[in-house]
């Protein structure tokens, strides 16, 4: 084993967790430990754009983009968080401009804007060009550009070491602590793929960025590597999960693959069309038809499908349809969405519509913090020195359901104040102590996954486990399905235990970390399950057949899940508990667009 | 889409949305296998075959077989549609990603052969050290270079200004074009396409300033002069950049720059 | 605690940072060559050719060659000229040539300065040897037989 | 651990075998130059000495051998004037496949054109 000492150590090397590096590294001795290469985070396939009130083309300000914030995730939106990440947002473009990201520009020169989905000009009056973009490679754009900066800065990135662990000073896991007991992070335990060794890092702060969970669904815009890691290993030390079971599903994801075709597509005046070629988001959302956010489209489409009049020869999926706008007007502006559909189906979009369906896309939920980042144990109580930011964290600026380039913006507001703080919170304490032995519990699980002589197949019970969740907990939920779902989750996390893996070697062991991703997995969906089937309501992203109405009086309220020993002994089980949603300008309304 | 599986094996056809009736084939893939635990340190072709689906991607095939045939099967990937740059391979002799090869354009009679890109020390199978690649990259200074104060705003650029560098801004740095540069395999000193791919970015963008130091590392004699114009680079960019195109201007700039 | 060995033969096959390895050369000197080879090789194309067609084309092509005819040649300085530029030329840019090719393809460093050594031992001798047949060639030497001779000797 | 392994050829396209063929036409050529200049220095030695050393040149062996030579020549100048495009016209890159095969007829043409005449010379000959 090897051991490392930094003032902050910084885990996931994507939007988020690079942007907190920019900052943490000017500042004190900074880490950042990531399980790809930083340009392979699923950052680079972020499409559309980064919003933020610029009004470089017509007239926005913060105000707006905060209440169509809150009123995109059905008011269950923390408002204070909501605020600061509307106003932050412009000093975010304009950073990012200055570091060199190459935007699309206006005839002025400046910075241009285009429509996205619930983007409005004063409270909802009509769609407003917010989202500043570079084509349709907005998210490759920040990430090549936050690398650069990170090249220029010399941060120091441990490449392919994998997070296993986090270690804190007391264990929460049993749920024995205490409130208001300090409970402080001291580090992190990594594998390095190409040795098989085990790191300790020893830190004073500790970043937790490490991005989305989409793998626990089996059709998914998200990359094979998005698998929850920090949001499980939260989890597994006894810290809560806020709102998991907002997942949100994206409208238009290429039928089959779930390859994801951005909301630019619709933002330039791509139209949706079922199976007759009626533009049926009208019925739906007569004001804004498909630039709806994308819980209310997604379940549109899902509907037209589910109705009868989905197009195709099983009718299972609707049309994208951009045959209408000029050749040229795609080359320039969706340039690699384009190429997808002709890639991947054999579509010229030119000429034909393109077949989309909603595809698993944005985890809502994750680790719970405060509006400075900091990670959450319980509703009040913060773990000292533990920051997360991005998809991974619920800071809860997105509800029930994202807006549409608020993910760009998060990772860069929050990443941002996640460096600062972390780094600032390092220079002021000195070195917490270590658990004894730091490192067993990961010799442990890689140990006994790699002596397993013969036993499930990884692939089988990941395959199970994302069929059940697509069809039992997607678009559409009931009791039913979702009781269906917590029992195939339960008896797949029993398999785990005698899962064995092929590869006994210790040289980039790749079979070995699908296995450890697995497990990551089947706590997630379990976490979503639960809180899916409590949520006796619809809302945001969260649909329930037999509930299909907000209910303010019961639900107003963000769910906490926390993984605590269950009676059978060796067992975990999930227990929910709740945390008031914040408040400050607007209060809930219906949601009509 | 509310259905309760029966049984959770259950692959449900109705909720599989498949574009029209996707015939099936068999496939075989050829792979130049390595592991460096094992003695002998040599490496070897291994065959396998799969059953794949009219939209599969060597990917998903690989997949196939990691998942159900040999778990040691070793490769990266990540985002498995062509924007994360992880699973650059030499497919039938030719640098490809992956992810964006569909099987069907590969003539399945024969078998297709996989082996990784060449030029890079191979570190397991398909995986090879990527480090003197990124080393090359870090070394042209990719990065905007300016001087002055910071502007409060936004520096301005005519849509025409960020035209002229876009194409290259496209790289997700996958080294298809470096391991597939003649120059390159021959001592691995070459800086190598994508390096210069990157240069180009920031030397033709009107806000740098830094054109100057990036021309001058360049004009080492690893770097553009090296480049023979085979244009395999520009064959092998998964992104469509015009590799050679940038070389060359980045040569022209230099020529100008010096007499 | 588990301490997990790494066995000596499982070292890192690499750091989180490479260090630099190249050595910088910031001279123009690649670029010179560069810019040589395109400018020597247009001008060879119109030497060389010109060459080609005086030697094999016009005439009884190589049958016609013979001392005579050189001696024909190298009496005019027009052609004296033309060949004395083609051989520095051919020979400059061909030994910058193959010296690109002994950089591309000799590894080690002991091979290179071999094989480069040879190189331009080659050239130095080539190009002093043309050079000085072309200046010190007398067409028409003393005691050779006149039947060999272009036709100006004897008149 | 060893680098690279070769594995199979790769499967370049016209710009990697046009390049092939550059270098060793460019490799033959310097090698046949230090022979010619070696076999052309005789003049000074003595007209005899010349004239023998020619006069092997003209068997039908050497004659075809001098054909390869002005044919590697013919195809190494013509492609290094589309080379010099490649490196100079704004738009060589996009067609230096279509410059290749403009190379390639020319160098048809002319080694027909020179072909007949330079073996009618040699085997016709004297
Ligand atoms: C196809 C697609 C399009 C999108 N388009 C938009 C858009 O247009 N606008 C918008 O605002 N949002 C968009 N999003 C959402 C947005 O891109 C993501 O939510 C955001 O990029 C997440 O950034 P992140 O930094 O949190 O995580 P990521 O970029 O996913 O980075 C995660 C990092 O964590 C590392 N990591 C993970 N686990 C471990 C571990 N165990 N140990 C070490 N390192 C680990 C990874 O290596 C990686 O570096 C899109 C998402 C997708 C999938
Ligand atoms: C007839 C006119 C000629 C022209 C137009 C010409 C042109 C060129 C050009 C442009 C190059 C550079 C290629 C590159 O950088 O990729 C080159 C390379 C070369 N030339 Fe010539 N050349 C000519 C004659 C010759 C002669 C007579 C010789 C031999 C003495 C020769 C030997 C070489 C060699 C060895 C190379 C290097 C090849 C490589 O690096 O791949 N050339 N030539
Ligand atoms: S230039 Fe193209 S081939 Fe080369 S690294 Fe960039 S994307 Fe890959
Ligand atoms: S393959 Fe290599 S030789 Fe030049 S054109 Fe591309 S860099
Ligand atoms: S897996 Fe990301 S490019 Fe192929």
């Amino acid at each position: 084993m090897q051991t490392h000492q930094y003032d902050v150590v910084i885990v996931g090397a994507g939007g988020a967790g690079m942007r907190a590096a920019l900052e943490s590294s000017g500042r004190v001795r900074t880490a950042v430990i990531s399980k790809l290469y930083p340009t392979r985070s699923h950052t680079g396939a972020a499409q559309g754009g980064m919003c933020a009130a610029l009004a470089n083309v017509e007239e926005d300000n913060w105000e707006w983009h905060t209440f169509d914030t809150v009123k995109g995730g059905d008011y269950l939106v923390d408002q204070d968080a909501a605020e600061i990440m509307a106003k932050e947002a412009i000093e975010a473009v304009l950073d990012l401009e200055r570091m060199g990201l190459p935007f699309n520009r206006t005839p002025e020169g400046k910075i241009d804007q285009r429509r996205f989905g619930g983007h409005t000009r004063n409270h909802g009056e009509a769609a407003v060009r917010r989202s500043c973009y570079a084509a349709d490679r907005t998210g490759h754009m920040i990430l090549q550009t936050l690398y650069q900066q990170c090249v220029k800065q010399d941060v120091s990135f441990f490449n392919e070491f994998y997070v296993l662990d986090v270690l804190l000073s007391s264990d929460l896991s049993t749920g024995e602590v205490a409130d208001g007991e300090p409970v402080a992070v001291s580090g992190v335990v990594a594998y390095e793929l190409a040795t098989g060794e085990i790191h300790l890092f020893r830190a004073k702060s500790v970043v937790f960025a490490t991005g989305g969970a989409g793998k626990i669904y089996k059709t998914t815009s998200n990359a094979h590597t998005l698998t929850g890691d920090g949001m499980a290993l939260a989890l597994r030390r006894g810290i809560p999960l806020e709102d998991m079971e907002f997942f949100q599903f994206h409208p238009t994801g290429l039928a089959g693959l779930g390859i994801l075709l951005s909301e630019a597509a619709r933002g330039e005046g791509g139209i949706l069309r079922n199976g007759d070629g009626e533009r049926f988001m009208e019925r739906y959302a007569p004001t804004i038809k498909d630039l709806a956010p994308r819980d209310i489209v997604a379940r549109s489409m899902a509907n037209e499908v589910r109705e009868g009049r989905g197009a195709g020869p099983n009718k299972d999926y609707v049309l994208l349809d951009l045959t209408h706008l000029e050749p040229a007007h795609i080359d320039a502006k969706l340039p690699d969405i384009t190429e997808f559909a002709r890639t991947y189906l054999g579509i010229e979009p030119y000429t034909e519509p393109v077949p989309v369906y909603p595809t698993a896309h944005y985890a809502m939920g994750g680790i719970p913090t405060n509006i400075n980042t900091e990670v959450l144990r319980n509703n009040t109580d913060v773990v000292q020195g533990l920051y997360a930011a991005g998809e991974v964290a619920c800071v809860s600026v997105h509800g029930s359901n994202r807006l549409g380039t608020n993910s760009l913006l998060d990772i860069n507001v929050f990443g941002k104040r996640a460096g600062i703080a972390a780094a600032a919170y390092a220079a002021t304490v000195d070195w917490a102590e270590l658990p004894e032995d730091p490192a067993a519990y990961v010799v442990g699980e890689i140990e006994r996954m790699r002596d397993q002589p013969v036993g499930e197949r990884v692939s089988d019970l990941r395959r199970e486990l994302q069929e059940s969740m697509d069809l039992n907990a997607q678009v559409f939920r009931t009791q039913e399905s979702l009781t269906q779902a917590l029992a195939d989750i339960k008896h797949l996390k029993k398999r785990y235990g005698s899962v064995s893996v092929q590869d006994k070697g210790r040289r980039y062991n790749t079979d070995l970390l699908e296995a450890l991703e697995l497990g990551f997995l089947l706590e997630l969906a379990e976490v979503v399950v639960v809180g899916a089937l409590a949520r006796e309501e619809s809302r945001g992203g969260h649909f329930r057949e037999d509930f299909p109405t907000r209910d303010d009086e019961r639900f107003m309220m963000h769910t906490m899940a926390y993984q605590r020993p269950s009676s059978t002994a060796g067992e975990t089980e999930i227990r929910l508990d709740h945390k008031p949603v914040i408040m400050t300008r607007y209060q809930p309304m219906e949601r009509k667009y | 889409m509310t259905a309760v599986v029966d049984a959770p094996s259950g692959a449900s056809p109705e909720t599989a949305p498949e574009v029209g009736a996707v015939p099936t084939f068999d496939v075989t893939l050829r792979i130049r296998r390595y592991n460096p635990e094992v003695a002998g340190d040599e490496a070897y072709w291994e065959e396998f075959t799969v059953t794949a689906h009219g939209t599969d991607r060597v990917l998903d095939a690989m997949h196939k077989i990691k998942w159900e045939l040999d778990g040691s099967l070793t490769f990266r990937r990540s985002c498995a549609h062509g924007i994360c740059g992880s699973d650059a391979m030499r497919i039938n002799g030719r640098n490809r990603l992956a992810c964006k090869a569909l099987l069907k354009d590969l003539n399945p009679d024969k078998p297709i052969t996989i082996e990784p890109i060449k030029g890079l020390p191979v570190e397991k199978d398909l995986v090879v050290d990527m480090e003197p690649f990124f080393a090359s990259y870090r070394e042209i200074m990719p990065f905007l270079i300016t001087s002055g104060n910071e502007p409060s705003k936004e520096r301005l650029q005519s849509a025409e200004q960020r035209e002229r560098y876009d194409d290259t801004t496209k790289c997700i740095l996958c080294a298809a074009c470096t391991s597939s540069c003649p120059v390159f395999w021959t001592d691995g000193q070459y800086f190598g396409p994508a390096a210069i791919v990157n240069a180009h970015r920031f030397i033709f963008d009107s806000r740098d300033e830094g054109g100057t130091q990036r021309l001058e590392i360049l004009n080492d004699k690893e770097g553009v002069w090296r480049c023979r114009t085979t244009f395999n680079c520009t064959e092998a960019c998964p992104r469509g950049i015009e590799v050679t195109k940038a070389i060359q201007e980045v040569k022209r700039a230099m020529i100008t720059r010096a007499f | 605690m588990a301490q997990t060995v790494t066995p000596s033969a499982l070292e890192a096959p690499r750091s989180p940072r490479s260090p630099r390895s190249r050595r910088s050369t910031r001279t123009n000197y690649e670029l010179y060559g560069w810019v040589f080879m395109r400018a020597s090789g247009a001008l060879l194309l119109v030497l060389i050719f010109g060459h080609l067609f005086m030697n094999l084309w016009v005439g009884e092509g190589i049958n016609a060659i013979d001392f005579a005819f050189v001696g024909g040649k190298w009496s005019s300085p027009l052609w004296q000229t033309w060949d004395l530029l083609m051989l520095w030329l051919a020979m400059i840019h061909g030994t910058n040539g193959v010296r690109t090719i002994i950089n591309d393809y000799a590894e080690r460093d002991a091979t290179r300065i071999v094989l480069k050594s040879a190189l331009y031992l080659a050239f130095v001798v080539t190009v002093v040897l043309g050079t000085l047949v072309i200046f010190t060639f007398d067409p028409c030497p003393p005691n050779a037989p006149a039947e060999l001779l272009a036709s100006f000797c004897t008149a | 651990m060893p680098d690279a392994p070769a594995g199979t050829l790769y499967r370049g396209r016209e710009g990697m075998w046009s390049w092939v063929a550059h270098r060793v036409t460019g490799f033959l050529i310097f090698f046949f130059l230090l022979v010619h200049v070696a076999d052309t220095s005789l003049v000074r030695v003595s007209p005899e000495a010349y004239n023998a050393v020619i006069g092997t040149y003209k068997n039908p062996i050497m004659g075809l051998g001098e054909l390869g030579l002005v044919a590697a020549i013919v195809f190494h100048a013509f492609n290094g004037i589309r080379v010099m495009l490649v490196d100079f016209w704004s738009q060589g890159t996009r067609h230096h496949r279509l410059m290749l095969w403009i190379v390639m007829g020319l160098f048809v043409v002319t080694m027909a054109a020179f072909t007949p005449r330079h073996l009618m010379n040699v085997f016709g000959g004297h």
